[in-house]
């Protein structure tokens, strides 16, 4: 046996990789499908097999464990699968003394080690006595491949849909049949659909035309990349003035193929880019709604805005170490609490400095400008210059695959959606609540207000408050995008002033209008213009814009306004 | 009784811009014979790093200057004016990087190293006649003058104000920082230009080329000074500080408002273009962080801290907080933000008319400069 | 008006190009008329300020303006001065001047002069600056950065202040003077400027029985030489100075003629009862 | 400033005396500075550096010092700020008179200070990759060039990974477009076609990356294996990262080798989604010597946390350290140009097992490491040079600078062209 895969090995031209190793894995699975069973082999010959290919393993080399992993599967072992997912997930350890090979469980600084041949309690290890057996992404990918073909009979349509993939990312001959061989027993529709757009593409190889116009027809509107490079490469004309493809028919049902290919992936793509400046401007639209409200209704020029939605970023960080277990809803927990951090230290600001200020606009920048920098060195001093790791929860990671040409990140979905909640919010309480009569009345009159009773001070402190709380929760959701590090705030303190001028300042639609159109129109610019470009683009058109219209895009009216 | 006519006014006065002109005399005489006749070691020598700094300060005092025009004068309030400092700058950059020749580490006698590395294989129109002084110091008035007559047209035109113009201000020198940060752009990118060897000749490191340096950037700063002064004397300027106090009736009077705000504007950014010219061999680099808009606002923190309004309290402004900042990173490296921070905060709070208002409460009885006017 | 005229028109109103040059002398008079409004409307977000008023005012007549709140006197002020432009209508200064195409400065130089409502002079200014500023003369940058005034413009600054009784008061800051002494000098400001048709938006709130005599006189004086529009509230003095009166009410005029007239008119009383 | 308590006239006494002391030893100390930012954009990075020369120092001077003298560190903070840079150079060199300067992270930092090392014979040990193309009498660069990290890294997706379709992603500015160059220059040399090669720039802190990475995943769905060369700067890389998990761009299908991406770096980043992406350094913290633990020992210890990383630029400013120290007890003086000339040939361990060597064209002789990023943010090598690479000033595949060779022995010249016999730049007549 171990002479017949060494001979096996040395064939030239049979490079070692994944499609090598699947190619085994995925003869043992046709083999066991042949018998309508899965194999359970307790023959002594395999056991030695496999427990040579074990050790085969403890090694630092990767090109030999990519071997060891090819002699697993000949083996053709009861715990092969096993052994592979806990060399997958790196729960795979030997031990430095004698090259034993264990499935090892970490405890503390002890280890708690299974052998993988009888599945059997091996005791405990010190943690320095063994060595993790590391993989490569090439190991991994191999790994991937040859696990899936385990997975292709699992109850569970999803693993086999995910099985189906894995195996599309490299066809060939072998797998083409065992897809065959599994078509007719799948029920279900997705993963029927997926193996027979790998069929298609496969029979797009076959001699026969007839097969390759009925795979073309398949194909026709499937958005699978493997699908347009093929036919794509089926039309092209090559140097000596012939194609790939050498039936005229079947060339001519590839171009109408590729067309509505085409047609569709274009359609997509408008799409993507939409979203993408959807999601941009919510981004936008979040930094800037709390400026819409310190700067747009106060009159305040907060440049300790970025800062508070830094401090609303470091607080979600805090958080998460406070329930490391439950980092899925730490998130959650951060939106309340980082509200009530920035609002609380928006309300120290107003207190502590602002009110003494009220009526000069311009000196307000100047104050702010210094509790920024105070902001920004305190954090520092607390956090450490460096940038924090905030955790992304599994809800928040990954995407929202509508099809193969178009996926939805799911952190920017929640942006936008998080962003029209917020917006949402803060309208109920500005129209709504006393406290939102009040803020409008003082933010139209402060005298008249005041004589009428309402406190404004304390609608002040309140108001900042309010808008310092926002910019916290703000920085919620920019830990989950970006760097959570000092400089947080600076990076974002220009953009939000420009949403707030665009949309016309006092006006949270013209802030929600402004940013969202500032996010399309930087994303649809991107793909011709480059990112800076873009950018550079649209702070011009925000320049010509406001020399158009002086007020932004929803100017207060009426008389009061004018002066 | 009658207005006398401002250039009389111009050295008497206010007892602010006699101060002033007295320091600035003092210093441009004394700190390069410090320089060049005591030998190092003396008690009485004076480091060219010290004079550089002089030097230095003084480039931001003529910025402070310009952009106290605008904002304490006229009511304009620029977060922009690091934009035509840098392109100043850039003008002057220009001319050194030809002056460097075969000098640089390529070796190509035309075209500058970072050109050689991004393979181009000629030097592009704009940068033609950098290499004459003369081209170059035209073009660091015209192109900041130009920008500003052409920005100000469309904003000071359709009567874009306050913060509106503000932010504008800011739009655009943060497109200009994020342009000139394209390597594309054959500015240098990132980097910038530096590496400078010659100015008119003369080794720029020399110690002579750093006296010269420092006379130029004093007397830059002390004919800027008059100017402003000369035009603020002037019925123009009473006419440009009623803009400031209440635009529409300056109108109503009968003003061209918009005429006078765009040329006061425009020479402010020309201003700004002298300083950016003079400061950059000086310190020996010119790079796109130059036009950073956080930039734009500390030079507005600056005048505020010095006192709005009072052209010699923005000199005072520029050359302390620039102190400071020289004094704090180096003294208390960790610490200095805060107390830079802390220093904005108490200014604002405590100071609203900058630290000469501080000064001039405890001037007893000086009479108030206007009075002095008629 | 179509784009190469508007960019030229902007570009004048920056540069001044053309100011100093040849101009149709404004405000053409001979038919006996300075001001025509005709058909004028302005809306605010919906709110009619200015429903097709109609109203003329003759060259050397001094015409009162009065009218419940709202009634439209400010906007109209605002639409003949080019701070405000109309929905619709028409506004000339006398035959020639369409008032509709000149920005403010231009409408100030043609000859309309304007005093607020609530003073405003430049509070940072002396009194002397305050005058200086508004005293008839070319505005341009140019000149007012090159020379000092001449001695006529200081001649006549003498005589305003004289009128207004603010000698002794020249150097200090505007700021510090009381209420009426500001209301005072802008009128100063308004006569140094020497317009042919001058708007003075409540001349006398805050004056003293003294001043308001003092100011009916000096009103009823420059009437004839120039033309006044006065919006007042305080009826007695509209008596003491008004030869003609006219109404507004929500945006148009309601009725027009002498004082008495007006007050027994049976609409205004309504309009003023019901209020 | 602490003042004096009004507590008699003793503590006064106590006070002047350990001031004059300390007076008395300062004048008998070496000054070293320390030019990195504090505040600022590049604090992220540059702050550790600042705490690992200040380490050393002390470590140095409990083993006595140098040559019977102790060392005192003076730090500033240049504030992430190229002109201050300049003056803060200048400062330490003609005020504070430091006889050595540790410093700079950034291509135009060490740009802007060049001229004032040069005119002022200071002495600089830069120990951040960078891109080449320059060689300074008065500068020792102690991290990699291009060819100790980027060629290394491109051979081995190349060979080892199989990688036929490139993208040279960015940040605009020196480095990446200096390596990008190169690295072109270097594919296309090796049979690369232009349309698999896709390059692309960003600004700093570039923070929306949903097209790019779209159009990554696009450009690597054509059917051949991709891969990404990231020279992303700083703090756009969590983003970037971060883009990519999220479009399940996995390390297995489009692997990201990284040139500026640590562990200092991922300590700050959610590792979840980089876990299989490269770096290419010259040390890893994992790297498994007796040296390199007890250097982790020393640093948590002095740094007063248990969980603080180390990384590449640490180990050059380590090793940077180390060779000046030897150069100085060679030249027996901290005279700059008599430490300049005693720097060439030093050899120090490194801390990943190995020799570094000063070469004649002020670079280091460095292994080449690859590492596969680990959930725990640290780094699984997964392939690395044989042997020593030579640290190489002038690119070898760049047209401006092929001929042109540095070296301060022979040649007494940081840019001989070869063709022309002519030495230009710095010692330049």
């Amino acid at each position: 046996m171990t002479n017949l895969s060494c001979t096996l090995y040395a064939v030239p031209g049979a490079s070692p990789g994944p499609p090598f190793l699947a190619r085994r894995a995925l003869w043992w699975l046709a083999f066991a499908l042949m018998l309508g069973m899965l194999v359970r082999p307790a023959a002594a010959a395999e056991s030695t097999a496999f427990e040579q290919a074990l050790g085969n393993l403890a090694t630092t080399n990767f090109k030999q464990k990519e071997r060891a992993v090819g002699e697993l599967l000949d083996a053709r072992h009861a715990n092969t699968r096993t052994v592979l997912n806990a060399l997958l997930e790196g729960n795979l350890y030997y031990r430095k003394d004698d090259k034993r090979v264990f499935i090892g469980a970490a405890q503390d600084t002890s280890l708690r080690l299974q052998d993988p041949l009888t599945m059997s309690d091996a005791g405990i290890a010190d943690a320095s006595d063994c060595t993790k057996i590391t993989t490569n992404n090439q190991l991994r990918k191999a790994l991937k491949s040859a696990l899936a073909s385990f997975d292709l009979a699992d109850p569970d349509a999803d693993v086999r849909l995910a099985a189906v993939n894995e195996l599309l990312r490299s066809l060939d001959a072998d797998r083409v049949s065992i897809l065959r061989a599994r078509q007719s027993s799948e029920n279900n529709d997705a993963v029927r659909t997926a193996i027979q757009t790998g069929l298609a593409i496969a029979d797009l190889d076959s001699a026969d035309a007839d097969v390759r116009l009925a795979a073309v027809d398949q194909l026709e509107g499937s958005l699978n990349p493997e699908a347009f490079n093929r036919l794509s490469a089926s039309v092209a004309r090559a140097d000596d003035g012939s194609y790939a493809e050498p039936d005229e028919n079947v060339r001519n049902a590839a171009r109408a193929a590729l067309n509505a290919i085409n047609n569709w992936r274009s359609f997509y793509s408008t799409l993507e880019t939409l979203f993408f400046g959807l999601s941009l401007g919510s981004v936008l639209v979040l930094a800037a709604i709390g400026l819409a409200i310190t700067f747009g209704v106060m009159g305040v020029i907060n440049m300790a805005h970025g800062e508070l939605m830094m401090l609303g970023a470091y607080t979600t960080y805090v958080i998460q170490l406070l329930m490391p277990q439950h980092i899925g809803a730490s998130v959650l927990v951060a939106i309340p609490v980082a509200f009530a951090v920035a609002g609380g230290v928006g309300v120290l600001i107003e207190r502590g400095v602002m009110r003494f200020l009220y009526g000069r606009p311009l000196e307000t920048l100047l104050a702010t400008f210094g509790v920024s920098l105070v902001l920004q060195q305190i954090v520092r001093d607390i956090f450490s210059a460096n940038n924090r790791p905030v955790e992304t929860p599994a809800w928040m990671a990954g995407s929202l695959q509508v099809n193969e040409a178009f996926s939805i990140t799911y952190n920017r979905l929640y942006v936008v959606l998080f962003m029209l909640i917020v917006f949402a919010i803060l309208q109920l309480v500005l129209k709504k609540t006393s406290l939102g009569l009040k803020v409008r009345a003082v933010a139209q009159n402060r005298a008249m207000a005041k004589s009428m009773g309402v406190r404004t001070e304390w609608v002040d402190a309140l108001t900042f408050g309010l808008g310092s709380g926002i910019a916290g929760v703000a920085g919620v959701a920019l830990s989950q995008l970006t760097n959570v590090g000092p400089n947080l705030g600076q990076s974002y303190i220009i953009d939000s002033f420009m949403v707030v001028v665009f949309g016309g300042v006092g006006n949270l639609w013209g802030t929600l209008i402004g940013g969202m159109s500032l996010g399309v129109v930087n994303q649809a610019l991107e793909p011709y213009a480059g990112a800076v470009l873009a950018k550079i683009l649209v702070l011009i058109a925000l320049i010509l814009f406001i020399q158009r219209r002086p007020r932004g895009l929803f100017p207060q009216k009426g008389r009061a306004a004018e002066s | 009784m009658q207005t006398s006519h401002p250039a009389i006014q111009l050295l008497i006065g206010e007892r602010g811009t006699q101060v002033f002109l007295a320091l600035l005399l003092t210093v441009g005489v004394a700190a390069p014979i410090m320089h060049l006749a005591f030998p190092e070691g003396s008690a009485l020598h004076l480091s060219s790093y010290t004079m550089t700094l002089m030097g230095k300060y003084m480039t931001y005092a003529l910025l402070a200057i310009a952009v106290d025009l605008v904002w304490g004068y006229c009511g304009i309030l620029s977060l922009g004016h690091a934009a035509f400092f840098a392109l100043g700058g850039y003008a002057m950059g220009m001319y050194l990087m030809r002056q460097i020749g075969t000098r640089g580490v390529y070796g190509d006698p035309l075209l500058p190293d970072f050109m050689v590395f991004l393979n181009w294989k000629e030097l592009p129109w704009f940068w033609q006649g950098f290499d004459m002084f003369w081209f170059a110091a035209l073009m660091v008035i015209v192109v900041p003058g130009l920008l500003a007559l052409a920005f100000g047209w469309l904003a000071f035109r359709s009567r874009v104000s306050g913060v509106y113009l503000s932010i504008i201000t800011q739009a655009l020198t943060y497109a200009l920082m994020l342009a000139f940060f394209r390597n594309d752009m054959g500015f240098g990118g990132n980097n910038g230009l530096t590496d400078f060897k010659d100015i008119l000749g003369a080794n720029i490191n020399a110690s002579e080329t750093r006296v010269a340096l420092f006379l130029t950037s004093a007397a830059a700063l002390g004919l800027g000074y008059l100017a402003c002064r000369y035009i603020t004397l002037s019925r123009a300027g009473r006419v440009v500080q009623a803009i400031r106090d209440a635009e529409s009736r300056t109108r109503f009077i009968g003003y061209r408002v918009e005429s006078y705000k765009l040329w006061v504007f425009a020479f402010s950014a020309v201003l700004a273009g002298i300083a950016g010219a003079l400061y950059v061999p000086q310190v020996g680099i010119i790079n796109p962080s130059e036009f950073q808009p956080i930039n734009s606002i500390e030079i507005v923190i600056w005048v505020a801290v010095g006192g709005r309004g009072t052209l010699y309290g923005a000199v005072a402004g520029a050359v302390l907080v620039n102190y400071a900042k020289t004094y704090f990173t180096a003294t208390i490296p960790e610490l200095w933000l805060y107390a830079l921070g802390t220093l904005f905060v108490i200014v604002t709070l405590f100071l609203p008319k900058g630290v000469v208002g501080l000064a001039d409460k405890f001037a007893l009885r000086r009479p108030a400069a206007r009075t002095v006017t008629a | 008006m179509n784009a190469s005229t508007a960019i030229r028109n902007g570009w004048q109103k920056v540069f001044g190009a053309g100011a100093r040059g040849a101009r149709p002398a404004p405000g053409d008079t001979s038919h006996g008329t300075i001001l025509y409004l005709e058909d004028i409307s302005v809306s605010f977000d919906g709110f009619k300020a200015l429903n097709a008023l109609t109203l003329y005012i003759d060259a050397g007549e001094l015409r009162c303006i009065i009218g419940p709140n709202g009634a439209g006197k400010t906007t109209m002020m605002d639409v003949i001065t080019g701070k405000t432009r109309p929905d619709a209508g028409s506004a000339w200064f006398g035959q020639t001047t369409d008032l509709l195409t000149l920005s403010e400065p231009q409408i100030a130089e043609a000859g309309i002069g304007r005093k607020f409502q609530k003073p405003t002079v430049f509070e940072q200014h002396t009194v002397m600056e305050n005058l200086e500023l508004a005293v008839a003369g070319h505005k341009t940058l140019w000149t007012t950065l090159r020379s000092p005034l001449d001695r006529r413009q200081h001649e006549r600054i003498e005589e305003v202040l004289e009128t207004i009784r603010l000698q002794d008061r020249r150097s200090m800051r505007a700021g510090m003077l009381s209420h009426g002494q500001k209301q005072w000098l802008e009128i100063g400001m308004l006569l140094a400027q020497e317009p042919r048709l001058l708007l003075v938006d409540e001349p006398v709130a805050g004056m003293t029985p003294q001043e308001v005599e003092r100011t009916a006189e000096l009103l009823l004086s420059l009437a004839g030489k120039h033309s006044v529009m006065v919006v007042e509230h305080d009826m007695d003095f509209v008596r003491s100075i008004a030869h003609k009166v006219t109404v507004l009410h929500e945006g148009h005029v309601l009725a027009e003629g002498t004082i008495d007239e007006v007050q027994n008119d049976p609409r205004v009383v309504e309009v003023y009862l019901g209020e | 400033m602490r003042k004096t308590k009004p507590g008699g006239l003793k503590q006064l006494a106590a006070a002047i005396a350990l001031m004059s002391a300390m007076a008395a030893q300062a004048a008998d100390t070496i000054k070293v500075g320390v030019l990195h930012s504090l505040s600022g954009t590049m604090a992220i990075s540059e702050t550790t550096l600042k705490d690992t020369v200040l380490m050393l120092i002390d470590e140095q001077n409990k083993k006595g010092g140098v040559m019977g003298k102790k060392l005192e560190a003076v730090v500033v903070d240049p504030a992430s700020n190229w002109p201050l840079f300049a003056e803060k150079a200048e400062q330490l060199l003609v005020k504070d008179k430091v006889s050595v300067v540790f410093g700079c992270w950034t291509s135009v930092s060490r740009k802007s200070v060049l001229p004032v090392f040069e005119k002022n014979n200071g002495l600089l040990f830069y120990p951040v990759q960078y891109e080449g193309e320059e060689s300074s009498k008065n500068v020792f660069y102690t991290g990699a060039a291009p060819n100790q990290q980027a060629i290394p890294a491109v051979d081995y997706l190349m060979n080892e990974v199989g990688v036929k379709r490139w993208v040279l992603a960015g940040t605009d500015y020196v480095y990446p477009r200096t390596t990008n160059k190169i690295l072109e220059a270097y594919l296309k040399a090796k049979g690369v076609k232009d349309e698999d090669i896709m390059i692309n720039y960003t600004p700093f802190g570039h923070s929306n990356w949903q097209r790019i990475v779209a159009d990554i995943k696009k450009f690597g769905s054509a059917g051949k294996k991709t891969g990404v060369v990231s020279t992303i700067n700083g703090d756009a890389n969590v983003p970037f990262y971060k883009e990519l998990g999220n479009q399940k761009i996995s390390a297995e299908d489009i692997p990201v080798v990284a040139f500026s991406v640590g562990e200092e770096e991922l300590s700050g980043i959610d590792t979840k989604p980089l876990v299989g992406h490269l770096a290419a350094w010259n040390y890893f913290m994992s790297v498994d010597t007796p040296a390199n633990a007890e250097f982790i020992k020393k640093w948590r210890a002095f740094i007063k946390n248990n969980k603080r990383v180390t990384n590449d630029p640490m180990e050059a400013h380590v090793i940077g350290f180390n060779m000046w120290v030897k150069a100085v007890e060679k030249a027996k003086s901290t005279e700059v140009s008599k430490v300049i000339d005693a720097m060439v040939g030093i050899e120090v361990p490194n801390l990943s097992g190995g020799t570094a060597k000063m070469l004649p064209n002020h670079h280091l002789t460095k292994p080449v490491l690859i590492g596969e990023v680990r959930a725990d943010g640290q780094f699984d090598t997964v392939w690395q040079t044989d042997g020593l690479v030579p640290g190489d000033a002038w690119s070898d595949y760049l047209p401006g600078s092929k001929d042109i060779e540095a070296d301060w022995v022979k040649l007494k010249c940081g840019n001989y062209n070869t063709k022309t016999l002519k030495c230009s730049g710095q010692n330049y007549e």
